[in-house]
């Protein structure tokens, strides 16, 4: 036990006692947050109160946590090992599991868009389809299929920025009729946000995709990459 | 009405009872391979038994086929998942744990 | 004791967990753990505080929501800086700590 | 009904801290990792029973997503940890 | 009802606790899978359905699968000039 | 209904067919058995649409159950004919068709031998004595490549006291038993018969006389 150690304990420990005593008082904020949303969803444009607040009532909050996401594959693209995919190094070769993925990737893909949809209504929305499809990319990779149309950079960059563009541009258009920055009007909320979500969920879904394929498996060494060419005939 | 809970009441605990099991196995058994039968087997049964359970109680059609859907997909899941590993500790030569002379019958 | 309640003081323990192993370990993977730990600790708090207050509160939940993804997003980028450091230096952790 | 879907999901639970055990011995890393599935498969019965308890249908469609990915943590151990490599001796106990 | 969730409560702290104390890595990183997935029955309990669906997309798969990726990279040294990845505490 | 003689499974796998080629797995232990492939000549437009039409309509079915039957088939049918087009880009038409009408037939196959083998893991698990004899077996696969093996090897694995390990370049499937005093062979050869009634193989015996 260092002294270091014993330091952090006692830091840890005040802090969580700190954060104990605020959870013991817990004094209730003056405003009713879920009266406030359940009085203003009629004019939201959706019936999923965390919809609402995410693209709606919040949508400033989510429009900025967009540009966060953005931020973050810009960094990675910028500090990437610049490695091509070799077969040998995306995933395992197998037929079993090529035959697997091949029913389970459209299951997982209508599954996405099911969250998607679902979001109007009931728990789901752009995040989680985002995510799911994100989660299907990996797969992909995973298992050795080759994700090639990914390095196509310039269509890869659109679909990156699309989402944070449609919100911006829709927020923007919104602002013609004299209202103020992503209010949408009444009538078109509903259409709108669904717009939105759809865009998001491919930008976020191809921003972890990105994340993940900027990893690669292997340090790209210069030395065994030389080997490898050798050994293999 | 309460022949149905009973029978729903008896698949839900007798699938809880497969997943107990399947935790014991994969705690008992000896080695990877043996263990990955205690995953893909007492697992996916209770999982499916509690499935059944659920489906007795389902309020629709597509509520019950969800609940297979599911069920299915954890079947392909975890055989693709106990495949996978049995055949990477082959191919990395773990040897299969071999009963002691005389034991184990 | 609420249900509500009980997570909202899993989440203070979890956040000072994840707070001692943020500082004690130099591994950086494993601070990149004990950070995420900090994180949930910290959803937790704020959704079962709300709850506890005044029920189901769809705000919090979709400030978790978000923060769960940027939460995963920052975990991705910081393997891909950890990665870059570790092929630079071959070391996992950092000099100044040692 | 709900009593005895509630026992259920304790018992699931508990369930769920003994396979912790295996993660926690090993001994090998396949072992861990086969333990981490079957808690998918634990966690996806857990959901359809709190579904059935809580009244919340949405939670169906997180077990199915559970399910759907699922593969995705072996997979990813298989591929990427656990290949053949001559200079990786981490097969005995840990 | 609240001993499903002292339990989960309970098997989560103790859950990330072994992450964190485990000397082994791979052991913490398995650890932390069975931490996210268990955050996402925490949600289910807190009656947050949607935080759920997040956290089991992106806790018990992606997040795994990200810690896993760079455990294979990490166990595969290059070169002469890397030490021992799990010889730093 | 199915008989330890019944000793050829053969394949006819569609609208162009070539001349069969034999394949012979004999053992000692093994009865003979042989497989039949016809072999269709190409893959043909016609499979591409037949293909794409059931995936399809997979698909939409999936769709019908997540959503509830509220219907909106407005989001759901792109949705669909996308997934589908990425489900044919992953994998072509194969030259295997389920044959759908035969599922419960499996099913019930199926969750027979599931129930057993769960049952069987349970009595393992809880006896005292751990009565195990793991053994790995190198069984020949007599089903032809493609879809029908990938099903055996994923059902084998949940079939009571089997596991398959790898299948190698002789199409010999090493099976990792529970118990090696168990007829492991026999179930897998059950196994085998369902699966190619699944498929709609036809089936004959040694006399070359013809079943299905």
């Amino acid at each position: 036990m260092s002294l270091r150690l014993v330091s952090a304990a006692l830091l840890c420990l005040a802090v969580t006692v700190a954060l104990a005593w605020a959870v013991l008082d817990r004094p209730l904020p003056e405003e009713n947050l879920p009266d406030r949303v359940s009085s203003a969803m009629p004019q939201s444009g959706v019936d999923h109160p965390v919809t609402a607040v995410l693209l709606n009532f919040r949508s400033y909050d989510t429009l900025l946590e967009i540009a966060v996401l953005l931020l973050a594959v810009v960094v990675a693209l910028a500090l990437r090992e610049a490695q091509p995919d070799r077969p040998e190094q995306m995933g395992l070769e197998n037929p079993l599991l090529r035959a697997v993925m091949a029913w389970l990737l459209p299951l997982i893909l209508v599954v996405a868009g099911f969250l998607l949809w679902a979001g109007s209504y009931q728990p789901g929305g752009a995040f989680q389809a985002g995510s799911v499809l994100a989660a299907a990319g990996v797969l992909l990779r995973l298992a050795g299929v080759t994700t090639a149309w990914l390095d196509n950079a310039a269509l890869m960059r659109a679909g990156l920025a699309l989402g944070l563009l449609t919100f911006l541009g829709v927020g923007l258009l919104v602002m013609l009729p004299g209202v103020p920055f992503l209010t949408y009007p009444l009538e078109y909320a509903g259409t709108l946000i669904l717009v939105i979500e759809l865009t998001l969920t491919l930008s976020i879904g191809l921003t972890l995709i990105s994340l993940f394929r900027l990893t690669p498996p292997y340090a790209d060494d210069p030395d065994e990459a030389r080997e490898k060419e050798a050994e293999t005939p | 009405m309460i022949l149905i809970d009973l029978l729903q009441g008896m698949l839900l605990l007798a699938g809880v009872g497969f997943f107990l099991v399947g935790t014991l196995g994969i705690l008992r058994f000896p080695d990877v391979y043996t263990r990955v039968h205690a995953l893909t087997k007492a697992d996916n049964l209770g999982l499916g038994l509690i499935v059944f359970g659920l489906l007795l109680g389902a309020e629709s059609v597509p509520v019950a086929l969800k609940l297979l859907l599911i069920w299915g997909l954890a079947l392909v899941a975890s055989a693709t998942a106990g495949y996978l590993v049995a055949r990477a500790a082959r191919r990395r030569g773990v040897k299969p744990w071999k009963a002691r002379s005389g034991g184990g019958a | 004791m609420s249900g509500a309640l009980v997570f909202a003081w899993s989440g203070v323990l979890l956040f000072g967990l994840g707070l001692f192993g943020f500082i004690a370990h130099r591994h950086l993977l494993r601070r990149l753990l004990a950070f995420n730990i900090m994180g949930s600790g910290s959803f937790l708090v704020l959704v079962g505080l709300a709850q506890h207050g005044r029920g189901v509160d769809p705000v919090p939940h979709a400030m978790v929501i978000t923060g769960i993804v940027v939460a995963v997003a920052s975990t991705a980028l910081a393997l891909v800086v950890f990665r870059r450091w570790y092929r630079a230096s071959g070391r996992t952790d950092l000099p100044e700590d040692t | 009904m709900n009593w005895l879907l509630e026992v259920v999901a304790v018992l699931l639970l508990v369930t769920l801290v003994l396979g912790l055990i295996r993660i926690w011995r090993g001994p090998t890393v396949a072992d861990r990792m086969l333990a981490a599935q079957l808690f998918g498969t634990t966690g996806v019965g857990l959901l359809l029973v709190l579904a059935e308890l809580q009244q919340m249908p949405a939670l169906r469609d997180v077990a199915l997503v559970l399910a759907l990915l699922a593969v995705m943590a072996v997979l990813a151990f298989v591929a990427r940890v656990w290949r053949q490599d001559p200079n990786d001796n981490h097969e005995g106990p840990s | 009802m609240p001993w499903l969730d002292l339990l989960l409560g309970l098997t989560l702290v103790v859950t990330a606790g072994l992450a964190l104390a485990a000397r082994d890595m791979f052991r913490a990183v398995v650890m932390f899978i069975v931490f996210g997935l268990l955050m996402a029955l925490a949600w289910v309990r807190l009656q947050a359905p949607d935080i759920a669906l997040a956290e089991a997309a992106i806790g018990a798969g992606l997040t795994g699968v990200l810690l896993l990726d760079t455990l294979g990279y990490l166990r595969r040294p290059f070169g002469s000039r890397v030490d021992k990845p799990e010889k730093h505490q | 209904m199915l008989r330890q003689n019944r000793l050829k499974i053969m394949v006819q796998t569609g609208i162009l067919c070539r001349q069969p080629a034999v394949l012979d797995n004999a053992q000692a232990d093994w009865p003979r058995w042989s497989v039949m492939a016809e072999q269709r000549h190409a893959v043909d437009r016609l499979s591409w649409i037949s293909a794409y039409a059931l995936r399809l309509g997979l698909l939409l079915g999936v769709w019908w159950i997540l959503s509830g039957s509220t219907g909106d088939w407005w989001f759901g049918l792109p949705l669909a004919v996308f997934a589908a087009a990425v489900s044919l880009w992953l994998t072509p038409p194969g030259r295997f068709r389920l044959r759908l009408h035969r599922m419960p037939f499996f099913a019930g196959f199926f969750l027979w031998q599931s129930l057993l083998a769960g049952w069987d893991v349970a009595r393992r698990t809880l006896s005292p004595a751990l009565p195990l004899r793991p053994e790995i077996l190198h069984l020949p696969v007599v089903l032809p490549e493609g879809a029908p093996t990938w099903w055996l090897m994923l059902v084998i694995s949940l079939l009571p006291g089997t596991l398959s390990v790898r299948l190698d370049e002789e199409r010999s499937l090493e099976v990792h038993c529970l118990d090696s005093r168990l007829d492991v062979p026999a179930s897998v050869r059950e196994t085998e018969l369902q699966i190619a009634l699944l498929f709609g193989l036809r089936i004959s015996g040694a006399d070359g006389g013809q079943h299905s």
